[in-house]
């Protein structure tokens, strides 16, 4: 058959199209020929049903997202926000950061390896694209049930996915998360989060402006990748002469993207590029869409002289292809010479492919004929929006009236009973120890990991002779979340606060990807909009601004969704990365101070779930004024020496936070329960705005002023000393024997 | 003890990193004239038993749910000629 | 004069910048070399540092030995010039026969980051000049295929000759034959590790500062010479 | 365009814990009967010209000192039969 140009599609106004295959509905393939006056090329339907899916328009998350911008807290610390591959934040001494944290579910669930692989990939190449270089990854993840056979299939692929890229890139893993619950059974979370540094004067835009300006292709040649869906469009347009099958999966090459970061860098150095862009999710549809929708004219592109991985291609399967490790570049003229030089240099392919414009519209061409003639925006910006209909389940009351009392779930009240359950915590899935997923990841390359495993924030020194640093956490309680949406997701953002502070960094700004099921399922919906209301809401309050993030619907086998997930990674700085806190124990004799105030919250709790399989109940109260407050006082803590460890208290609360700090130190702890406090709350609570310091002797009475001056409930729970977990007057476990449980545990699941 | 050979090799459509390094680096070795390198994976299975048909079939359902990661990769299975 | 050494970048090198901060804090200037260029601009000695030269495709380091750098850096090395082979710059120093034996695919089959603890075997070379005889140390180690294999005569022939240079301690963390962390040539010149010193050079962000002394060695080293 | 294959195998002494692990893994996957699994590498090179005497004998070169490292490895040199 003959090629589809835009003459033709004149021509042959009825010809059918196979628009309902390619995702769009009626009235979206309505509106697109009301825009071109026209029916589309077989191209143009290509691109618009890809850049007006969900995942590239964000149909029906925006009308929610929108909160994030009408809610910003007053900061100047905000370069770049919400609409650019990444939000940009001032460091201060002339550095920005950027960071972003991203999902890549589906591709893991299909193909681990690759499809984490390539999430680390596509993270990194957002950041880059800002004008950074990438310094540091991170990776919160979700399995299905531990013990599951299919988590022995997608564990170790993801993981030696994620270490794979990362390591080849040299990017050190400073952190992340691995929560284990059946409710991700069939759609494992791997969300993927990137840093990159830079000067302010280095940041760049994915804009086109500038008649004349070059725009050049570089990076991976591209072939067929991930272009499973549009291949109907192939089948149906052209002959069969062409391989049959598309590959939905793509393959990623971790030394190609490191010389495209080196590539890039230098090219930035030199002050080549007016406006970049990434090639991620639609491809050369996206980048080029993108790139004159924010620009100043138009532009125009000639498909013929894209470097190919195979020859048979199509142009819609060329304008759709996800071959990874590739960008777009907006090049003047003049500089064009020293661009393709120093691609050269570092091996990677480059080439003009168009030009930017007078005009308003994107032309592609292909064999000297017109097949793409649009108005950019419409397919980059204007795609549809949905206010999806959206309703409080009728479950919801249910599940928050089952709360986790004394009576609904026996709780221990023997010392033998307190000790087997904080055993039973330490050795569960969700708490153990983690060291065979991260030993599998390089923490130390770069030279300037500050924190990075087993610490409350992954912390990176960005001046080594200044030693100004950033540090980023991130979390996510599907469990708070299911129970209340609007609650666990600020929650998520106040644990994620509470372990930047712990630290000893300020936290700046927010990154968010929020993880859900179907959003055509009102229930799933309004979990959404309950979560999305609640972060905008805890943002404001606590002066964190959202600079970007992700959405991933659709998470659900069947009729079931996920647990609905924000993830919430928050961004601190510290001034003086030589005095940050660490959550080891290393000093004998130190005095232990709990921080905050405990009360009896166990709902979605993680003894809830380790010792009783429960979730009902509410999540913990949220009391963000308490969380900033706790924050400041971590921090001068740090900075003025009065604190040498500090642990949040998160899930599995103060017992699982000892646990932790005591092994890490190498060193035991004697602990007396708080007169008037019941053992059992006093060690598996999980309130909120808590935290557990160690205090040199010569600095408590200092430390004590600074609390009570301040209104920080602060109490003293005992004292950093020999080699067991000793609660006095309840039980002692040796180190050794916490060791034994919270070890090996994951290494025994995947035997 | 007879021996059957598996071998791997990524999809034609799927990219080879691998592969395209070699082919890269070929020509600087001075081995010209080389249009394509693909990596694979050999797999040398010794057998306990006879090699039957059926116990090809059941090597080529190992190869199928094991061996190879069929969303990627595509395999052949053979026994392997005397005297190699 | 300050002694010069040189760190060479290949495509996919990752940890040289961390090299070179570890030269300059052992108070000798870096060099950056580049792989294209077989000019080694008068440095004194050469670290090929860690990371994934060329992907690791093939083999690890295979590709980057027929590199133009690396024909200066093997007829150098053979006359006497103190060559460091970190990690992948030790899979190339192999690949390159400079040093005998290969590195394999960890026996666990999966990429490693660790401390580990070794024992320096041999302070008679040039980059273990500052160590005690038989000095325990903790240095990250890094890798994916770091088993060092090579046959029996070959390995008795390296015990015997005290080519050993560091060997591993508590935990062999990649099956290497004869737990076998680093050797060097029978010149004492050539010393190929798989652990990394050049990240246990700063208290912040190591775990010890005890791989500083691969790098101050190699100063007396040249500075005696 | 001809093909040109060569397979790279551990040489027998060198211990090989990928086809270690693949033999562990198969009688748990309910594969038995298997007494030995060896993991090697396949290449397969497309060739430009014809497959002489010459060509094999630039291969046998190339695979000698770049695609095996004959310190730990064997390799094979075969044409590629017709039709597969
Ligand atoms: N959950 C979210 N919170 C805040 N910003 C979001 C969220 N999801 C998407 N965004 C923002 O919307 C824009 C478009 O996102 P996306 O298409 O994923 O970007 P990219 O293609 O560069 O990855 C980006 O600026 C992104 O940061
Ligand atoms: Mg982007």
């Amino acid at each position: 058959m003959s090629l589809d140009t835009v003459k033709n599609a004149e021509q042959t106004p009825d010809a059918a199209q196979p628009w309902a295959e390619l995702g769009l509905k009626q009235d979206e393939y309505a509106r697109i020929r009301e825009i071109l006056g026209r029916r589309p090329t077989g191209a143009e339907l290509a691109m618009y049903s890809v850049m007006w899916s969900e995942h590239c328009s964000y149909k029906s998350s925006k009308v929610h997202l929108k909160q994030f911008g009408e809610k910003k807290p007053e900061t100047d610390a905000m370069l770049v926000g919400i609409g650019e591959n990444a939000g940009v934040v001032d460091v201060g001494q002339g550095y920005a950061v950027t960071f972003k944290v991203e999902s890549h579910n589906h591709p893991s669930y299909i193909e681990p390896y690759q499809g984490a692989a390539t999430g680390i990939g596509g993270i990194v190449r957002d950041i880059l694209a800002m004008g950074a270089r990438p310094v540091a990854v991170m990776d919160p993840l979700r399995f299905g049930a531990a013990d599951h056979p299919d988590t022995r299939r997608v564990l170790p692929g993801i993981v030696a996915g994620i270490g794979g890229y990362g390591n080849c890139l040299g990017l050190p893993n400073i952190g992340g998360e691995v929560v284990f619950d059946s409710c991700y059974q069939g759609n494992p979370l791997v969300n993927a989060l990137c840093v990159g540094v830079m000067k302010h004067e280095d940041i760049h835009l994915a804009q086109a402006s500038g008649a004349g300006n070059k725009v050049i292709l570089y990076g991976a040649r591209t072939g067929g990748d991930g272009i499973g869906g549009v291949s109907v469009l192939a089948s149906e347009t052209f002959d069969d002469t062409k391989p049959a099958k598309r590959p939905a999966v793509q393959v990623g090459d971790p030394f190609q993207e490191k010389l495209l970061i080196e590539c890039t860098l230098e090219i930035f150095r030199e002050k080549l590029v007016k406006g970049i862009q990434d090639l991620g999710g639609a491809g050369l549809s996206c980048a080029t869409s993108e790139l004159a929708s924010a620009g100043s004219g138009g532009m125009r592109i000639d498909l013929d002289t894209v470097h190919l991985r195979d020859h048979t291609l199509s142009p819609e399967e060329i304008l759709m292809s996800e071959s990874q490790e590739r960008m777009c570049a907006i090049v003047e003229p003049d500089k064009v010479a020293r661009f393709l030089e120093i691609c050269e240099k570092w091996d990677v392919i480059a080439n003009v492919i168009g030009e930017v414009t007078e005009g308003e519209r994107l032309e592609i061409f292909w064999h000297g004929e017109l097949v793409v003639d649009v108005p950019p925006r419409t397919v980059a910006h204007e795609g549809p929006t949905y206010q999806r209909p959206y309703a409080r389940p009728s479950w919801q009351d249910a599940l928050q009236a089952d709360a986790p009392t004394g009576e609904r779930l026996a709780r221990p009240t023997t010392g033998e009973g307190l000790r087997a359950d904080l055993l039973k915590l330490a050795s569960h899935p969700n708490q153990a120890s983690k060291s065979w997923i991260t030993d599998q990841y390089d923490r130390y390359v770069l030279g300037n990991t500050v924190l990075s495993v087993g610490e409350d924030s992954g912390m990176i020194r960005i001046d080594e002779e200044t030693n100004l640093g950033v540090s980023v956490a991130t979390d996510g309680n599907g469990r708070y979340t299911k129970l209340d949406p609007y609650t666990g997701a600020q929650l998520a953002l106040a644990e994620a606060y509470r372990n930047v502070a712990a630290g000893g960094a300020k936290p700046l700004a927010v990154s968010d990807c929020l993880n859900f099921g179907s959003p055509e399922d009102p229930d799933v919906m309004w979990q959404f909009a309950e979560a999305t209301r609640g972060l905008a809401d805890a943002c404001l309050t606590l002066g964190t601004p959202v600079t970007g993030g992700n959405v991933s619907l659709y998470n659900q086998t069947g009729e079931v969704a996920i647990h609905p997930t924000p993830v919430v990674a928050v961004l601190g700085v510290i001034d003086d990365v030589t005095r940050r806190t660490p959550v080891a124990f290393a000093e004998e004799g130190q005095l232990l101070y709990l921080l905050g105030d405990t009360e009896d919250e166990l709902g979605g709790s993680a003894w809830s779930q380790a010792v009783h399989e429960h979730l009902g109940g509410l999540p913990p109260r949220v009391d963000l004024e308490r969380e900033r407050l706790l924050g400041e006082i971590l921090i001068a803590g740090s900075r003025d020496g009065m604190i040498d460890a500090a642990h949040d208290l998160s899930d599995g609360g103060l017992g699982q936070a000892l646990v932790e700090s005591c092994l890490k130190g190498g060193h035991g702890a004697r602990i007396v329960v708080p007169e008037g406090m019941d053992p059992f709350v006093f060690l598996f609570s999980e309130s909120a705005g808590r935290a557990v310091v160690a205090v040199p002797r010569s600095e408590e009475l200092r430390f004590n002023d600074m609390c009570t001056a301040r209104g920080l409930p602060a109490t003293r729970i005992g004292v950093v000393d020999g080699d067991a977990l000793d609660v006095q007057g309840q039980f002692t476990v040796p180190l050794a024997e916490l060791k034994d449980a919270h070890t090996g545990v994951i290494e025994a699941l995947l035997a | 003890m007879a021996r059957v050979v598996v071998d791997v090799m990524l999809k034609p459509e799927i990219l080879d990193p691998q592969g395209q390094a070699v082919q890269r680096a070929l020509p600087r070795l001075g081995f010209t004239g080389i249009a394509d390198v693909r990596q694979g994976k050999r797999f040398e299975l010794e057998l306990e038993g006879p090699v039957d048909d059926a116990a090809l079939a059941r090597i080529r359902e190992a190869a199928e749910t094991f061996l190879a990661n069929t969303v990627i990769e595509d395999f052949t299975v053979r026994v392997e000629e005397e005297g190699k | 004069m300050t002694t010069r050494v040189g760190v060479v970048t290949f495509p996919g090198s990752l940890d040289d910048r961390d090299a070179r901060r570890a030269v300059r804090l052992a108070g000798a200037e870096p060099v950056d070399l580049w792989h294209r260029d077989k000019d080694l601009h008068q440095v004194d000695a050469v670290v090929l540092p860690g990371g994934f030269s060329y992907g690791d495709y093939l083999r690890c380091g295979a590709i980057s030995r027929f590199s133009p750098v690396m024909e200066t850096v093997i007829e150098q090395a053979r006359q006497g010039m103190p060559v460091l082979g970190i990690c992948n710059g030790f899979q190339v120093l192999c690949e390159s026969h400079l040093l005998p034996g290969a590195l394999t695919r960890n026996d666990s089959l999966h990429f490693v980051c660790r401390d580990q603890k070794l024992r320096i075997e041999n302070n008679g070379t040039a980059w273990t000049r500052d160590y005690a005889p038989g000095q325990e140390i903790v240095v990250p180690l890094k890798n994916g295929e770091g088993r060092f294999v090579a046959d029996a005569r070959v390995l008795d022939e390296l015990e015997a000759e005290g080519r050993v240079v560091a060997r591993y301690l508590d935990v062999n963390p990649n099956g290497s034959y004869r737990d076998i962390a680093g050797i060097t040539n029978a010149a004492g010149n050539v010393v190929g590790l798989m652990p990394h010193p050049e990240h246990a050079v700063e208290p912040l962000t190591g775990p010890t500062t005890e791989g500083l002394g691969f790098f101050t060695s190699v100063l007396k080293q040249l500075v005696n010479a």
